[in-house]
């Protein structure tokens, strides 16, 4: 019946924009992530900030992180992948790796401690979610909604 | 603007016809030297300006097919886009994901509206222009009841910092930086100075297509026959109504496809004004590239754009460099737009009427030749 | 039922009352496959009414649908609408071209019927996204050209087509329709010269040839013999004659269309011997661009004091002429008013030379809708003769009391029923509508007055009021008046001339006293 | 013909024909005059708020009336007879005339240009009728962006208008003390605690609204409103169409002209360059609100629209803000959204309506 079919096609184009819509979330979900070289107290000892860590992640540029250095860098979608060369002090040798980790989808913004990581040290110590507060918003509080002003173009 | 196939290709009608297209052409000749940009900067400024309104300026192609005229009520497109980005924004989706998510998104509301604004044009038919107009700044009114009270309150967003401090209302400005220019740089190719965005263009010349395909789909014929006669359309049994409603719809929601498009290139969303001029601007563009009320085609677009962003931006530095006031050169290109447009629709109107008084001039002739 | 052929349309004691007044009684007749039926009769004899019922238009339906049957290939159909009539067959050709100007032959043959190629969004978006088939659109146009058997270039626009190319087109359209049986041409050859015409006619042969059965209304009787073969004279709603063509001759039709018994009139026109013959006004080769009612080179001479008829059939020009001398449509040509020339295109100067018309478009040009009565009848007197006016230094200043003084007077003084001064016109009955105009002709205390179809569409009482009314107020007043009307009897019964226009000129001019065979004759010689 | 009951039928005509929406509208503000006292805000001040915004902007509702009258449609270019009124004022204030004086100054002065413009845009309007508002729309934005260029470029010299430090073209907006601000206003005032009565403008606005009543019982006055009711007819009765079209439109764009100089005269300053920009929609909104409709409109639309729409407009926000602070415990400015939605609710309602006039 022709009716009932169109019906079904409708219905199967709505879904299949849905399902576009959903993958879109997933795939374009973002997160920030915050690489701190700084250095950690965890249960009595201390790890000291390396000298000086190039990082580079996907899509986004390569940056080098010196000591008490925070950088940041956009990852689209939840798995994370940077790949650092580190080189913890004047004279060592550079230590060369891949930080591979899930983000949970809703978190914002991501904080990676890397000589927690470097050490081993569990994951909630290198690896914490960042609660941005609300930025003052220092622009006027209640702009006048203008009305039809003209904008450039 | 095609030229007709006439035997003598008589310079007179091709000026008379396309007077509006000219008259720009002297205009930017004049303007350009005095104005002094480097060639390249120009070109390059018109590339990316061709990238940011063409797909816009192209919705309005389908209302003027289906004689409902130059379609004011895009607008309603652009704001079903911009809710679209503003979710979008909330749900921190970056790159081009989000964006298509946006256009998703801005589907339903735009179908919404399209609906509401045919149905309405054809309660007020010979009068949709104006109806079209003023749907705007009505619909314009329910989208700030929306964006600015219910948006934190009623519909919730997640992330304050695009809402406004007092809790409520989405702010001034939302920052799109997160696909600023996703689709452009997607594949970009850069000569000297010149940033083509080649995907964006892509996207254009698949509308094109899709406008050139659905001229020869029966609804596209549908639309053009009732574009032309009403009532000998409806007298075949084509439902006159439905297919001017369905016109409206889809030039709304191409409109939200554009305005998302315009967007992405700008990088940053001015949610209450940022679509209160965008329907006079493109529909001036349209008419300077030739179009008129009830006659547009692909040419008229892209002529248009080129054109009048020409000189929209040549327009200030020539006013200073004439009268030592940038301003003035600011207000003559707001002058010329809505002049441009006032030229298109009085020609328009008197064209409709000078075709009545031929007969008579006929009758008088034959009973000359009666007489001798 | 004798093994006879069931007859391809049967008609069956049709019958059909607009509000009371009987348009068409017990008609009966029918059609086999191939006929060429010439349907002849004088405007209002209901022709075009029975056309609609066979066509099945709302008109019918809205007021009260038909009596009787109609039955096509031995079952009875009642169509709910020209839809309906076309599903089983019947196309209609109207006067009016119903085609888009825009398009090609072929876009307008296949209007709405175009073959479709598929296309897989159609399922999503409905059929009406499949692409149209151009080339099977092509042939299928071409074929239905060839039916017709003349040549017109499929690919061209129509408002680039000569006037004979619009209409074969439209009849093309109907033969593209693949069911079609019954095919109505109404006054087809009105608009075409002799030449076009005749390929007409022939090819209305070729289609009957191919079993299509032909109703072919017009008025050009030697058109019906060359190519029907049955006859059929319609007269106030009644077919008078249903005679094979080859029977009859065109004297013989006209006889029958125009012929009545003549009743007696009421009161025979006698005419006045004192009425001096001095020409009030001549009209000298008039044009005027009216639609539909095209004049083309009218000289026509009008004796003071006479109440002049202008008869004719509707589109031949009649109303063309009034409407041209009065400024309301484009003319051109030379008005001369006792003397004086009197420009045209200026309806100012024919009102400032004391000339009013009563239009024949009551509601449209006749009437102010929305406004008191008292508007209605003082508003053109006030205007040209700054009646009713009262005068502080430059100021004009209307004066009520003496306007409602004189719309009292009409009202009383034409019999006008209407809840008082002050009620708005549209809310009057079409009668007394019609006399508000009068009125208002009559406020201007004119030296010459044109009527055009004063008794159109209003009850028989109101008809004897108003044609009485015009005989006072040119006995009494000595006002030319010049009546247009379609109604030959009425003409007859009021005027002391009438002058027969046909295809936009005056085919000639006889004292009332004639007999209507004769005006029949003219009416019909030089029809275009 | 007694007078018939008023039977069920004609007080549902009287509504019908009053209209829906201009009920609730009218309803709407009723229950804000009623709602004002509790929420806190003084009943008469907001009552005189009110009056004095009518005496402000009655006469701009006024300059609709003759083009409706004649049928040319709602005058969406009322910005061309306010550019004449601002071209008065700004001449009137370089002659150096001062309070009174320069009132009446800047309206002969506004004459010239209000018809000579008016004369203009009545001719185009004639060369397209059917199509009149569309075009009007931007014959009007036209103007006025033309004007922006001419007020940086007209010679004028007053200290009190030209920019400080170019010493050349006018400011945005001029302060009018010591010129004619609040001169009709202040006019035989009556001042109580919390009213203050503008007698002065609503003189003149009755003034003119009694002039405008006048002319419509003139014999060219009939004639417009016959043109205005079937133009064929008009034409039929020998009446100029084209030149009572072009009369009426002239008028319009005076009366514009005349009531951007009380606009100003009441809010004391003179807006130049984009403000008469979106000047049209509030006074169309206004006169609809009163009951005109395309085709038809009279004194008493002119009146009651202008009161109701200036009405919603000052007392929602003040009362509105009070409600919800009372309700939701935070300000909400809400109302100049419900005022953008009523007023153009307003014009597409009447665009919709059929006009029995077909053009």
């Amino acid at each position: 019946m022709r009716v009932k079919r169109q019906t079904l096609f409708i219905v199967g184009a709505v879904l299949l924009l849905v399902g576009i819509a959903v993958l879109m979330v997933i795939i374009g979900r973002g997160h920030i992530v915050y690489v701190d070289n700084k250095t950690v107290e965890y249960n009595g000892n201390e790890y000291k900030a390396y000298n000086l860590v190039e990082l580079s992640a996907k899509g986004n540029d390569p940056q080098e992180a010196f000591a008490r250095d925070r950088i940041l860098f956009k990852c689209v979608g939840q798995s994370l992948k940077i790949e650092y060369e580190a080189t913890k002090k004047q004279s060592s040798s550079p230590e060369k790796g891949i930080i591979n980790k899930k983000i949970p989808f809703s978190w914002d913004a991501v904080v990676v401690n890397l000589p927690a990581y470097f050490a081993g040290l569990p994951e909630e110590v290198w690896f914490t979610e960042f609660i941005q507060e609300p930025p003052a918003d220092k622009s006027s509080s209640n702009e006048e909604i203008v009305f039809d002003e003209f904008t450039a173009f | 603007m095609k030229l007709l196939k006439n035997n003598s290709f008589n310079i007179l009608t091709f000026f008379k016809d396309n007077s509006v297209p000219v008259m720009f052409v002297l205009i930017c000749a004049v303007c350009i030297p005095v104005a002094g940009f480097p060639l390249q900067y120009l070109l390059s400024e018109i590339i990316t300006r061709i990238g940011r309104n063409a797909f816009l300026i192209l919705a309005l192609l389908i209302p003027i097919m289906a004689g409902m005229g130059l379609n004011f009520g895009m607008t309603l497109g652009a704001m079903a886009g911009e809710i679209g980005l503003i979710f979008v924004c909330d749900w921190r989706i970056y790159g081009i994901p989000g964006i298509v998510l946006a256009m998703i998104i801005s589907i339903p509301i735009s179908v919404l509206l399209g609906w509401l604004c045919g149905t309405i044009m054809n309660m007020a038919k010979g009068r949709e222009m104006i109806t079209g107009y003023i749907m705007n700044y009505f619909i314009n009114g329910i989208y700030q009841l929306i964006v600015l009270f219910c948006m934190g309150s009623i519909i919730p967003i997640k992330h304050s910092d695009i809402l406004l401090p007092r809790g409520y209302g989405i702010r001034v400005t939302v920052d799109l930086i997160n696909m600023r220019q996703s689709l452009d740089n997607l594949i970009a190719v850069r000569i000297g100075m010149i940033k083509i965005p080649v995907f964006t263009f892509i996207l254009i010349a698949l509308m094109c297509l899709f406008i050139v395909w659905f001229r020869k789909t029966k609804l596209g014929q549908d639309m053009r026959a009732v574009g032309q006669d009403m009532e000998v359309a409806r007298a075949t049994g084509i439902t006159v109504e439905r297919t001017r409603i369905i016109s409206i719809i889809m030039s709304t929601v191409l409109a939200g496809f554009g305005m998302i498009i315009y967007l992405q290139n700008i990088g940053s969303l001015t949610t209450y004004t940022a679509h209160s001029q965008i329907g006079m601007f493109c529909i001036a563009a349209l008419l300077v590239g030739g179009a008129s009320v009830d006659k547009a085609s692909i040419g008229n677009v892209f002529l248009g754009v080129i054109l009048f962003h020409l000189m929209f931006i040549v327009a200030p530095n020539a006013g200073a460099a004439i009268t030592g006031d940038s301003m003035i050169g600011e207000y003559f290109r707001v002058f010329v737009s809505y002049g441009v447009i006032t030229v298109a629709l009085a020609m328009y109107e008197a064209k409709k009427r000078r075709a009545k008084s031929l007969a008579g001039r006929k009758l008088a002739q034959a009973q000359k030749e009666e007489a001798k | 039922m004798t093994e006879k052929k069931v007859p391809l349309l049967e008609v069956r004691n049709v019958s059909k009352d607009f509000f009371g007044n009987k348009v068409l009684n017990d008609i009966n007749f029918t059609m086999e496959e191939g006929d060429v039926l010439g349907l002849v009769g004088e405007n209002g004899a209901g022709k075009s009414t029975l056309m609609k019922i066979l066509f099945g238009m709302d008109v019918i339906r809205e007021t009260g649908g038909y009596g009787g049957e109609v039955i096509i290939n031995g079952n009875v159909v009642k169509f709910v609408s020209s839809f309906d009539a076309l599903e089983s067959g019947i196309g209609m050709v109207h006067q009016e071209f119903s085609l888009i100007p825009g398009f090609t032959a072929t876009e307008n043959i296949l209007l709405n019927r175009e073959p479709q190629k598929y296309n897989v969004i159609s399922e999503i978006f409905g059929k009406r996204l499949n692409t149209l088939n151009r080339s099977s659109m092509k042939e299928k146009a071409e074929d239905a050209i060839s039916k017709l058997g003349v040549k017109i270039d499929s690919d061209m626009v129509i408002n680039r087509m000569p006037v004979a190319h619009k209409q074969f087109t439209e009849i093309a359209r109907e033969l593209s329709k693949d069911n079609m049986k019954l095919l109505i041409l109404d006054e087809p050859t009105d608009v075409l010269t002799e030449k076009e015409a005749e390929t007409l006619l022939e090819s209305i042969g070729t289609v009957a040839k191919r079993g299509i059965a032909v109703i072919f209304i017009t008025h050009r009787l030697h058109e019906i013999l060359s190519v029907c073969n049955k006859v059929i004279v319609m007269r106030d709603g009644l077919i008078v004659k249903d005679v094979p063509a080859k029977e009859t001759n065109v004297e013989e039709i006209t006889k029958w269309m125009v012929g009545r018994k003549v009743k007696e009139q009421e009161t025979k026109r006698e005419s006045d011997p004192d009425k001096s013959n001095k020409t009030i006004m001549s009209v000298k080769n008039l044009w005027v661009d009216m639609p539909g009612e095209t004049v083309r080179n009218v000289s026509l001479d009008i004796t003071e004091g006479e109440i002049l008829g202008i008869g004719g059939l509707a589109g031949q020009g009649k109303l063309g002429i009034p409407n041209g001398i009065m400024g309301l449509y484009e003319a051109g040509g030379k008005v001369i008013l006792k003397g004086k020339e009197i420009p045209l295109n200026s309806p100012r100067q024919c009102l400032d030379a004391n000339i009013a018309f009563v239009s024949e478009d009551r509601r449209g040009v006749g009437l102010l809708l929305d406004e008191t009565l008292e508007w209605n009848i003082a508003f053109p007197a006030m205007q040209i003769k700054n009646k009713f006016l009262k005068k502080y230094g430059p100021i004009t200043w209307r004066d009520e009391k003496a306007i409602e003084k004189v719309t009292e007077k009409y009202v009383e003084e034409l019999q006008i029923k209407c809840t008082g001064t002050k009620q708005n016109a549209k809310e009057l009955s079409g009668g007394n509508q019609q006399k508000i105009c009068l009125a208002k002709a009559f406020a201007l205390e004119p030296g010459l007055l044109f009527v055009s179809e004063p008794t159109r569409g209003i009850d028989v009482g109101a008809k004897a009021l108003v044609l009485d009314a015009l005989r006072r107020f040119n006995r009494e007043k000595g006002v030319t008046v010049v009546m247009i009307s379609s109604e030959l009897e009425e003409l007859r019964s009021v005027c002391d001339r009438i002058a027969i226009v046909s295809g936009g000129k005056i085919s000639g001019i006889l004292p009332a006293t004639e007999s209507s065979e004769k005006f029949g004759m003219l009416m019909v010689s030089n029809v275009r | 013909m007694g007078e018939t009951l008023i039977s069920k039928s004609t007080l549902q005509k009287a509504v019908q024909s009053f209209g829906l929406p201009r009920l609730i509208i009218a309803g709407f503000l009723l229950s804000l005059f009623i709602t004002a006292p509790f929420v806190g805000s003084n009943f008469f001040t907001q009552l005189s708020n009110t009056i004095n915004r009518f005496g402000w902007n009655a006469v701009l509702v006024l300059a609709m009336v003759p083009m409706v009258h004649s049928g040319c449609g709602l005058n969406f270019g009322l910005p061309l007879g306010i550019i004449s009124g601002l071209l008065g004022a700004t001449l009137s204030i370089e002659m150096g005339f001062t309070g009174f004086a320069s009132f009446v100054m800047a309206v002969v002065f506004c004459t010239p240009f209000a018809l000579v413009l008016g004369l203009g845009y009545g001719w185009l309007l004639n060369k397209i009728k059917g199509g009149e508002m569309m075009i009007a729309t931007y014959v009007g934005f036209s103007s006025v962006s033309f004007m922006c260029m001419m007020w940086l470029l007209l010679p004028y010299k007053s200290p009190t208008m030209i920019w400080g430090y170019a010493g050349k073209g006018l400011r945005t907006t001029i302060s009018l003390e010591g010129f004619y601000s609040g001169v009709l206003s202040n006019f035989l005032a009556i001042r109580t605690p919390h009213m203050l009565i503008p007698t002065g403008a609503i003189l003149f606005f009755a003034l003119l609204a009694f002039g405008m009543w006048a002319f419509l019982h003139t014999k060219t006055g009939t004639a417009m409103t016959a043109v205005g009711s079937n133009a064929t007819f008009a034409r039929a009765a020998g009446i100029n169409v084209d030149k009572i079209r072009i009369l009426s439109v002239g008028m319009s764009t005076w009366l514009g002209a005349v009531g951007i100089l009380v606009y100003q005269q009441g809010f004391g300053w003179m807006q130049l360059y984009m403000a008469p920009f979106n000047m049209a929609l509030p006074a169309v909104s206004a006169i609809l609100i009163g009951g005109a409709t395309v085709n038809k409109a009279s004194i008493i639309n002119v009146v009651l629209g202008t009161f109701l729409f200036q009405g919603i407009v000052t007392m929602t926000p003040t009362v509105i803000n009070n409600l919800m602070m009372v309700i939701t415990g935070q300000g909400l400015d809400i109302s100049e959204v419900i005022r953008v939605i009523a007023s153009n609710g307003m014009i597409l309602y009447a665009l919709t309506r059929k006009s029995e006039v077909t053009r």
